[in-house]
């Protein structure tokens, strides 16, 4: 954004810190960011704490159960099949689910919403090549694609993202679509546009931040989503390669072992769905926070709340 | 269902094709098919490898390129046509017809062609192109199918001798056979057999556990925790790793020995491998024709192994360089985990080596000729099974200079295996002997894995004892009920 | 409307162009199928003629312009694996898949729009963190890993229902419901948040003071205009579903499309691929046609250019 | 049902808190009122002074969290509402109490047809949907929807404004209820039709007894049909008493300001007798527009609408041309196809000589620099996620050459200033202005490009007459400093006489007369425009 707010006195503390005084208030949000703030942690330091844990494999250890401490505290939350620690390796396994998951989502997310402003606010014939190229996209079998990304590219992170990518542009695009539709008929865009707004400044300034809550909260349930897709291509030997891994390949592992050692797939499923969980009670904090109309929720919660938990 | 005598089994993969002439080179078809509905003339002998008598009861090599076969009287195709020497000839021709592509032709007569005839109503002679001593080893893998059956398209209804007849088949969910009520042996307990397929192991093993199916196969091994029903085999399948020995390092005798050293196979047993497998020296079960029983396999000795890779080092040989390894996921369960730890067993001694999961297609091209020039030092994991009885079907493809699937080019060896080859008797056996040894300690063209175990569930209600040759064949009449 | 179908049918033929050439292309450059299909020690010879006999030798082009000849008549070619008319193959799994995908999603829409609303209710309240946890462990949790489970647990352990197969209602329990999960708690996350907003507007304060019942007012006023978002998503998910369920099909032993696509996919059998490819496409395409007349039907308000 | 108390609805002591980031803000403190069968009661009060939030409580239409009802009750024929489950507080909404909305178009459910969401109040009450659709249309006749049963599956946004509050009254009084209260219903509603609604609804008092709660801004209307007045402030009741009483000696000092502000009795404005320029400012001829609706996916086409028919009007340098005129007469139409944003069925129309209607490039940067536009709600035409400085600087973000990026600050400031507001206002967001302060940021933004021509639909109906009053001097003194001509559209005829030169007076599409505003005013010639000037409460209530 070229704008900046005003040095102008303003009356109310810092939106910095109001945010975190109604973070704190969103009892459950609080508890996401911290867990979100972990994961991070995870994946910027996780192979520094646990190094070799993660892949040195110990056959004696193989499939340990949870809470096996005389293997040492690694070895709480059990070994996988190999009697690699499941902890270490979620941990380590945080920063490539982050980056194959966070890219591919991010890239459909921008090339689907920036495919969507177009297609809904042009009625020419962009809009009419995007509506095709986004049924083309829906209705391409996505196993197909993976195997055609795989022969013509090779395997490797940035060909997974592309491929977990590509076939989730649609669902940003048609949900971007359907809202400006129905946005750019509001009251202040026609204000703005009668002022000679470019339609660039349109989507940008006007729609655009009315769209964002609802794409934010499609993304944050598409995480999930990618990082399982990914574990049903590491499933076909589409996924990531070994020795890297993922918390998706990692459930895929685990799979063939339900029956017999059930932890070893529940633990990264868990930590997937967790993350998922806690990505979505921020955004939909977010979405209240920034929306003027829905935030006393927030501020009414606290008091009304407050009181009786005392 | 208690009381009947109708059973279902539970196959892995879908029988998508029921071609007699694939039966022993695709899917499933062959376990449903081979003496079931379509018999062979002669059958091996589960411990020895040697052939019996099946539809055929005599047969003998005339000379080096004649064989004459003498046919078993009184049985008839289940079309009532007469199983005769015609019907045979026809059988045979019927392999070998182009527009079939018949992968059983492929496997067991390769270029080598024949020139089947009816000597009279019972004998047939069998001219062949080129000397075969194993024609009938071949010959038990060629299912004699009736008269009737198409020469020009696969058959989808195929027809034999066997003592049940195919009765209906959706490719989608199921196949059925029945008795066969003219059938010219022992009348079998089983009425009908009804095949449907799940890919998951696990879910294999729950249909067998809440009796919905009666028999399941390829349960996973950790699945296979039930004592009274879960039961293991050697399935005849013989897992390596095979090094391409053209760039280095691994054109180093002295690096693929330290890799051979450098793996602790034992610790591999009752983890990633069945607590039954058994640690491989050579390519081909105990009992098959010309296996050494003198070599034992390699040792673990992670010390020699690195003082090898340091001598290769010192004399300027790449030890560093990385080296792909391929495998895929459909040749073996818990390939990658697998995978793994060999990897890190190598990095154990200094090697570097990286995987590469691939697809099915991608797999094949990768094990068999042409290799291509420009690709890394490679090894890739496979499997081989070698059904038929005498290590000449193995050793010509995966060992000499012209096989298909070899990377070897040994002048001294292919003149031991082209010897071997044509010898019969008590020196064939001894000369394919030597080869192996030949080849475990002199030439190391991989690293030799393990017998491989599978696994069957059978049910409460009947009586199934699975051997090697299990995988490509369930004689529903070994089936009995408790 | 008859105009407007036409004109969504022309352009999904237009699509349907594209898609076709992609998919036509593209997936012949996954391989060389002779090697699925001959012995892996077939000499050199045998693999030429194999390749031959199935065209694989022609060039692309050549073999496009027989592809597309032969679909002036209907004819999507044999399948070189099943060795049977490709389309009759589709045509015979996609019941299956429609079925699943049609009961999965009205379950899903069902259990969504209601768990969704409740929750809308009271945002923030203690019914709506619940049915929040509820949906989003229902949105995360892997397909294969319930499909799994639920045998285990209703057919191996209770003995209620069948493993896996086809035949009577009792079968169709277990995928219809592993199926309908994620897309459910997808959905009912999509209809809180616009529920959300739509139970805020002054229209339904309107209603209120007119006395109308709060049902009335939840799935009569609310919903509606909260619809646009759902029908969306819900769409996706629905083709999705159409495009094959893999997993559960494949898992359940269900003669689907999704597990006749895998299967060819992995098999290179293209002629199946590129009728599974086209058939299931006309499918999303009529969803599609159907979504947006579902938007026009739903808010007066939306014009169609 | 026991009448005790004796009056039909009585409030005691009711407060009202809401829940906020900046504290709790106690919008309704200790109100004590009641009201009779066959009694109209006027609540009058600034905007946001808590006349809504009073009123919405005894239906129960506050939500609960923020909002909270900290004390009080209200007593409906002896029962106290506060405490009724739910289902006897549905029992009572809409049939025996009921309500029309202030804002039209966000209380009409927009994906319902009006005829369905009219008979809906029937059919919540028990009556079959057949009759309750007859009754519908017989109601909707009844307000004077013009055409009503061609329109009665129409939907709201086909409406205008003051078609919209006729079916939102039409709603309110079908059930004939005991109490009705109207939440400002009149502001969007020409004078005529007005005259029409407020003479249906004193027919339903003479009929039925009922009881009618008025919440208004409007003094006209107050003394033409108010028994009593209660007069509100800062969520306080500062004044109560007969309308006699309190218009004549008015108490309070709020009260006595609020009198003050009435328009219309300042006279007219002078008009400074100006050489009229050889081309006029703008220039409209002829100009048509047809809502065509077309044959919906699912609906049958429609004769078109004639929202315009053959409009022409020129507006000088420097002045202020009021159009007044009937509802749904197509005065929104005419403004809404000037800036483009409708397309002309035919007719042209010229700034500086140059088409609107098929504009260059060049003349459509003109006028979107020359021209600007205050909507009538300041609510919907502010985007709420942008601050005060950056909604007034945006025509200088989209007509870059307009003003150097570092001079921004300064004139925001100025400009805020100039409009009344302080130049720390800059940094807030819409929300954290009352609606007159709204207005006021809208006229800001259009006056940042120093236009030609401000035009203003219906931009002062929503605020209330202190308020309204600020805005028109403040309009008034920019006119005077910067020469703009505005064209100014307005039903409340006392505004347009004391702010308009010249007034235009619309019917059915058409121009029926139109010239200097005293000329109009004193001596009318044409029958609709005699009938909209009698028709004033406050204009009548003056000549009476
Ligand atoms: N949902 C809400 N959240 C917070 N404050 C509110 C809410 N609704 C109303 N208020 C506050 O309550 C006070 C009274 O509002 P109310 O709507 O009764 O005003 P009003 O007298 O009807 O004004 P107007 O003439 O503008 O309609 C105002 O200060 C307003 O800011
Ligand atoms: N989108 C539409 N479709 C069909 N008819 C419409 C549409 N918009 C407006 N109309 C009709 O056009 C006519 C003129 O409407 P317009 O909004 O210009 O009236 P107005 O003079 O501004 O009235 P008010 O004073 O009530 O706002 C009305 O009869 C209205 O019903
Ligand atoms: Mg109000
Ligand atoms: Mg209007």
């Amino acid at each position: 954004m070229t704008m900046t707010a005003p040095p102008i006195a303003m009356t109310e503390p810092s939106l910095w810190r109001q945010s975190l005084g109604l973070l704190w208030r969103d009892k459950f949000a609080f508890v996401a960011v911290l867990f979100l703030l972990l994961v991070v942690f995870a994946a910027l330091f996780g192979s520094t704490i646990f190094g070799q844990s993660a892949t040195r494999i110990n056959l004696a250890a193989r499939n340990a159960p949870p809470m096996s401490m005389h293997l040492g505290w690694h070895y709480v939350l059990g070994a996988d099949s190999l009697g690699r620690s499941i902890l270490a390796r979620i941990a380590v396994g945080t920063r490539n689910t982050m980056m194959v998951a966070g890219l591919s989502v991010i890239a459909s997310l921008l090339i689907g919403s920036l495919l969507g402003f177009i297609a809904g606010y042009r009625a020419d014939w962009t809009t009419g090549v995007i509506m095709r190229v986004a049924d083309v996209l829906m209705s391409f079998p996505s196993l197909l694609l993976a195997m055609i990304v795989l022969y013509v590219l090779g395997a490797g992170i940035a060909n997974l993202v592309l491929v977990l990518a590509i076939t989730r542009i649609p669902i940003y695009l048609r949900t971007t679509r359907a809202e400006v539709l129905e946005i750019r008929e509001r009251t202040f865009v026609v204000a703005a546009k009668v002022m000679g707004a470019s339609p660039l400044r349109l989507v940008w300034r006007h729609i655009r931040p009315t769209v964002t809550p609802t794409l934010v909260t499609i993304a944050t349930l598409e995480f999930a989503f990618v990082m399982l897709s990914e574990s049903s291509l590491s499933f076909l030997g589409l996924g990531i390669q070994a020795p890297e891994f993922t918390w998706g390949a990692m459930v895929a592992q685990g799979q063939s072992y339900l029956g017999t050692a059930w932890w070893v797939a529940f633990w990264p499923g868990l930590a997937i769905t967790l993350t998922a969980m806690s990505l979505n009670l921020v955004a939909n904090w977010l979405r209240i926070v920034t929306d003027p109309v829905q935030r006393w929720r927030l501020e009414a919660r606290s008091s009304s709340n407050g009181g009786g938990n005392e | 269902q208690d009381t009947s005598r109708d059973i279902k089994i539970v196959l892995p993969s879908a029988v998508d094709v029921v071609e007699p002439c694939h039966m022993n080179s695709t899917g499933y078809i062959g376990l449903v098919l081979k003496e079931n509905v379509v018999e062979t003339l002669l059958k091996l002998d589960p411990k020895t490898s040697k052939p019996l008598p099946n539809l055929a009861t005599e047969w003998n090599q005339v000379n080096p390129t004649t064989w004459r076969i003498k046919l078993r009287e009184g049985v008839k195709f289940h079309d009532g046509t007469p199983f005769d020497a015609d019907a045979v000839v026809t059988a045979l021709k019927r392999q070998f017809v182009p527009e079939l592509a018949c992968r059983d032709k492929i496997r067991s007569f390769g270029s080598i062609t024949i020139q089947p005839k009816a000597i009279d109503k019972d004998t047939v002679e069998i001219v062949t192109s080129e000397p075969m001593p194993l024609l009938p080893l071949s010959l038990a893998q060629t299912g004699m199918t009736a008269p009737s059956t198409s020469m020009k398209e696969a058959e989808r209804h195929p027809i034999g001798t066997g003592p049940y007849v195919f009765t209906s088949w959706d490719p989608a969910q199921s196949l059925v056979l029945t008795r066969f009520d003219g059938y010219w042996g022992k009348k079998p307990e089983v009425a009908k057999a009804t095949y449907v397929w799940r890919s998951e192991p696990a879910l294999r093993a729950s249909m067998v556990a809440v009796g919905e199916a009666d028999i399941a196969l390829q349960l996973a091994v950790q699945d296979a925790t039930n004592k009274d029903t879960d039961i293991g085999y050697l399935n005849a399948d013989t897992s390596r790793v095979r090094i391409f020995m053209d760039k280095p390092p691994l054109n180093d005798k002295r690096v693929r020995e330290a890799m051979n050293l450098a793996i602790d196979r034992s610790a591999f047993i009752g983890t990633i491998v069945s607590p039954l497998s058994v640690p491989a020296s050579q390519y081909m079960l105990p009992s098959v024709n010309g296996y050494n029983p003198d070599l034992k396999p390699w040792p673990y000795d992670p010390e020699k192994a690195k003082q090898l890779i340091e001598e290769a080092r010192k004399d300027g040989v790449p030890v560093d360089t990385e080296i792909e390894l391929y495998g895929s996921e459909f040749m073996q369960a818990n390939l990658s985990e697998m995978l793994e730890t060999l990897v890190q067993y190598w990095q154990e001694v200094g090697l570097n080596v990286k995987i590469n999961m691939v697809d099915k297609i991608q797999h094949s091209a990768m094990r068999r000729k042409p290799y291509p020039a420009d690709r890394p030092p490679s090894m890739v994991h496979e499997l081989h099974d070698n059904t038929a009885g005498d290590a000449f079907y193995t050793m010509i493809v995966y060992y000499t200079s012209d096989g298909g699937l070899s990377n070897i080019s040994n002048p001294e060896l292919d003149k031991l295996l082209k010897e071997a080859s044509l010898a019969t008797g008590e020196k064939r056996t001894k000369l394919f002997q030597e080869a192996n040894r030949m080849i475990q300690q002199d030439i190391i063209p991989d690293v030799m894995l393990y017998h491989m175990v599978s696994y069957i569930r059978v049910g409460k209600r009947v009586h199934y004892e699975p051997n090697f040759t299990t995988q490509g064949q369930l004689e529903l009449s070994a089936i009995t009920f408790k | 409307m008859n105009g407007y179908v036409t004109k969504r049918m022309l352009h999904s033929l237009i699509s349907m162009m594209g898609l076709i050439i992609l998919v036509f292309f593209l997936s012949r450059l996954t391989g060389n199928p002779s090697d699925l299909y001959l012995p892996i020690d077939t000499p050199a010879d045998v693999r030429a003629a194999f390749s031959q006999a199935h065209g694989f030798d022609d060039p692309m082009i050549v073999q496009f312009g027989h592809f597309l000849a032969n679909l002036v008549h209907l004819d999507f070619g044999s399948s070189m694996r099943l060795e049977r008319p490709a389309l009759n193959l589709v045509l015979e799994a996609f019941p299956v898949s429609l079925t699943l995908a049609v009961l999965a999603m009205a379950l899903a829409l069902v259990i969504a729009i209601v768990a969704g609303s409740l929750a809308a209710r009271s945002p923030n309240g203690v019914l709506d963190r619940f049915i929040n946890v509820i949906s989003l462990c229902g949105a995360s949790v892997p397909n294969f890993w319930l499909a799994l489970v639920s045998v285990l647990v209703f057919a191996v352990w209770m003995r209620w229902l069948p493993t896996s197969g086809m035949g009577g209602p009792e079968y169709w329990v277990l995928p219809v419901i592993v199926l309908a999960v994620r897309p459910c708690g997808l959905l009912a996350q999509v209809v809180r948040g616009s529920m959300i907003s739509a139970l805020s507007s002054a229209y339904v304060k309107t209603a209120r003071a007119k006395g109308v019942s709060q049902r009335v007012i939840v799935f009569v006023h609310a919903l509606r205009n909260a619809m646009l978002p759902i029908i969306t998503v819900a769409g996706d998910q629905a083709s999705g579903m159409i495009n094959g369920a893999v997993v559960v099909e494949v898992i359940f032993g269900l003669p689907g499309i999704g597990r006749l696509m895998m299967e060819s996919i992995q098999y290179r059998d293209f002629a199946v691929i590129q009728a599974g490819v086209i058939l299931t496409a006309c499918a999303i395409f009529l969803l599609n046609i159907a979504i947006d007349l579902a938007y026009a039907l739903l808010d007066p308000r939306i014009k169609h250019a | 049902m026991s009448e005790t108390s004796g009056h039909l609805v009585e409030v005691k002591h009711l407060s009202v808190e809401f829940h906020t980031r900046n504290g709790v803000v106690p919008a309704v403190r200790d109100v004590s009122w009641h009201i009779d069968r066959g009694e109209t009661l006027a609540i009058l009060g600034e905007s946001g002074s808590g006349k809504s939030v009073s009123s919405s409580a005894l239906m129960g239409l506050i939500d609960i969290p923020p909002g909270r009802i900290t004390s009080g009750e209200v007593l409906y024929c002896g029962e106290d509402l506060l405490k009724a489950t739910p289902e006897r507080q549905r029992e009572i909404n809409g049939s025996r109490i009921a309500m029309v909305f202030q804002d039209t178009l966000a209380a009409l459910n927009p994906v319902y047809p009006i005829g369905w969401q009219v008979a809906e109040t029937f059919r919540t009450h028990g009556v079959a949907r057949a009759e309750a659709n007859a009754k519908a249309l017989e109601l909707l006749e009844r307000v004077g929807l013009p055409n009503a049963a061609a329109r009665f599956r129409d939907y709201p946004h086909q409406f205008s404004g003051g078609q919209r509050q006729r079916i939102m009254i039409a709603m309110a009084i079908a059930l004939n209820p005991d109490l009705l209260i109207a939440d400002e219903p009149t502001t969007a509603l020409d004078v005529t039709v007005q005259a029409r609604i407020l003479g249906l609804l004193k027919e339903l008092q003479r009929e039925r007894g009922m009881g009618l709660l008025m919440i208004t801004h409007d003094l006209g209307i107050v003394a033409g049909m108010a028994d009593r007045v209660v007069i509100m402030n800062a969520g306080r009741i500062v004044e109560a008493g007969t309308v006699k009483q309190v218009f004549e000696s008015p108490q309070h000092p709020y009260t006595r300001s609020l009198l003050d502000a009435i328009p219309g009795r300042h006279g007219f404005p002078d008009i400074a007798e100006r050489a009229a320029p050889a081309e006029p400012l703008l220039r409209v001829e002829e100009l048509t527009k047809e809502y065509v609706t077309p044959a919906g996916l699912f609906r049958p086409a429609r004769p078109p609408v004639r929202a315009l028919g053959g409009v022409s009007f020129t507006l000088a340098q420097g002045e202020t041309l009021g159009i007044v005129g009937e509802s749904g007469s197509g005065k929104s139409t005419l403004v809404r196809t000037l800036i483009g944003l409708e397309e002309a069925t035919s007719g042209d129309a010229f700034f500086r000589g140059r088409s609107l209607i098929d504009p260059t490039a060049e003349t459509r940067d003109l006028a979107q620099r020359q021209i600007q536009m205050v909507f009538q709600d300041p609510t919907a035409s502010l985007n709420p996620r942008m601050s005060v400085f950056e909604i007034v600087s945006e025509p200088w973000a989209i007509h870059r050459d307009a003003l150097p990026r570092a001079q921004w600050e300064q004139r925001v400031g100025d400009l805020l200033e100039e409009v009344g507001l302080k130049r720390e206002h800059a940094g807030r967001h819409p929300h954290q202005f009352s609606g007159g302060q709204r207005q006021r940021i809208a006229i800001a933004r259009a006056l940042a490009l120093k236009p030609d021509i401000i035009i203003c639909d219906e931009a002062v109906s929503s605020l209330d007459v202190s308020v309204q009053a600020q805005v028109i001097a403040l309009l008034k003194a920019l006119k005077d400093e910067f020469g703009l001509s505005y064209l100014f559209i307005a039903h409340d005829l006392p505004v347009v006489r004391s702010f308009a030169d010249r007034v235009l007076v619309m019917h059915k599409g058409m121009i029926v007369e139109q010239g200097p505003t005293r000329e109009i005013f004193e001596n009318p010639q044409h029958d609709y425009t005699r009938e909209l000037l009698n028709a004033d409460p406050l204009l009548s209530h003056h000549a009476a």
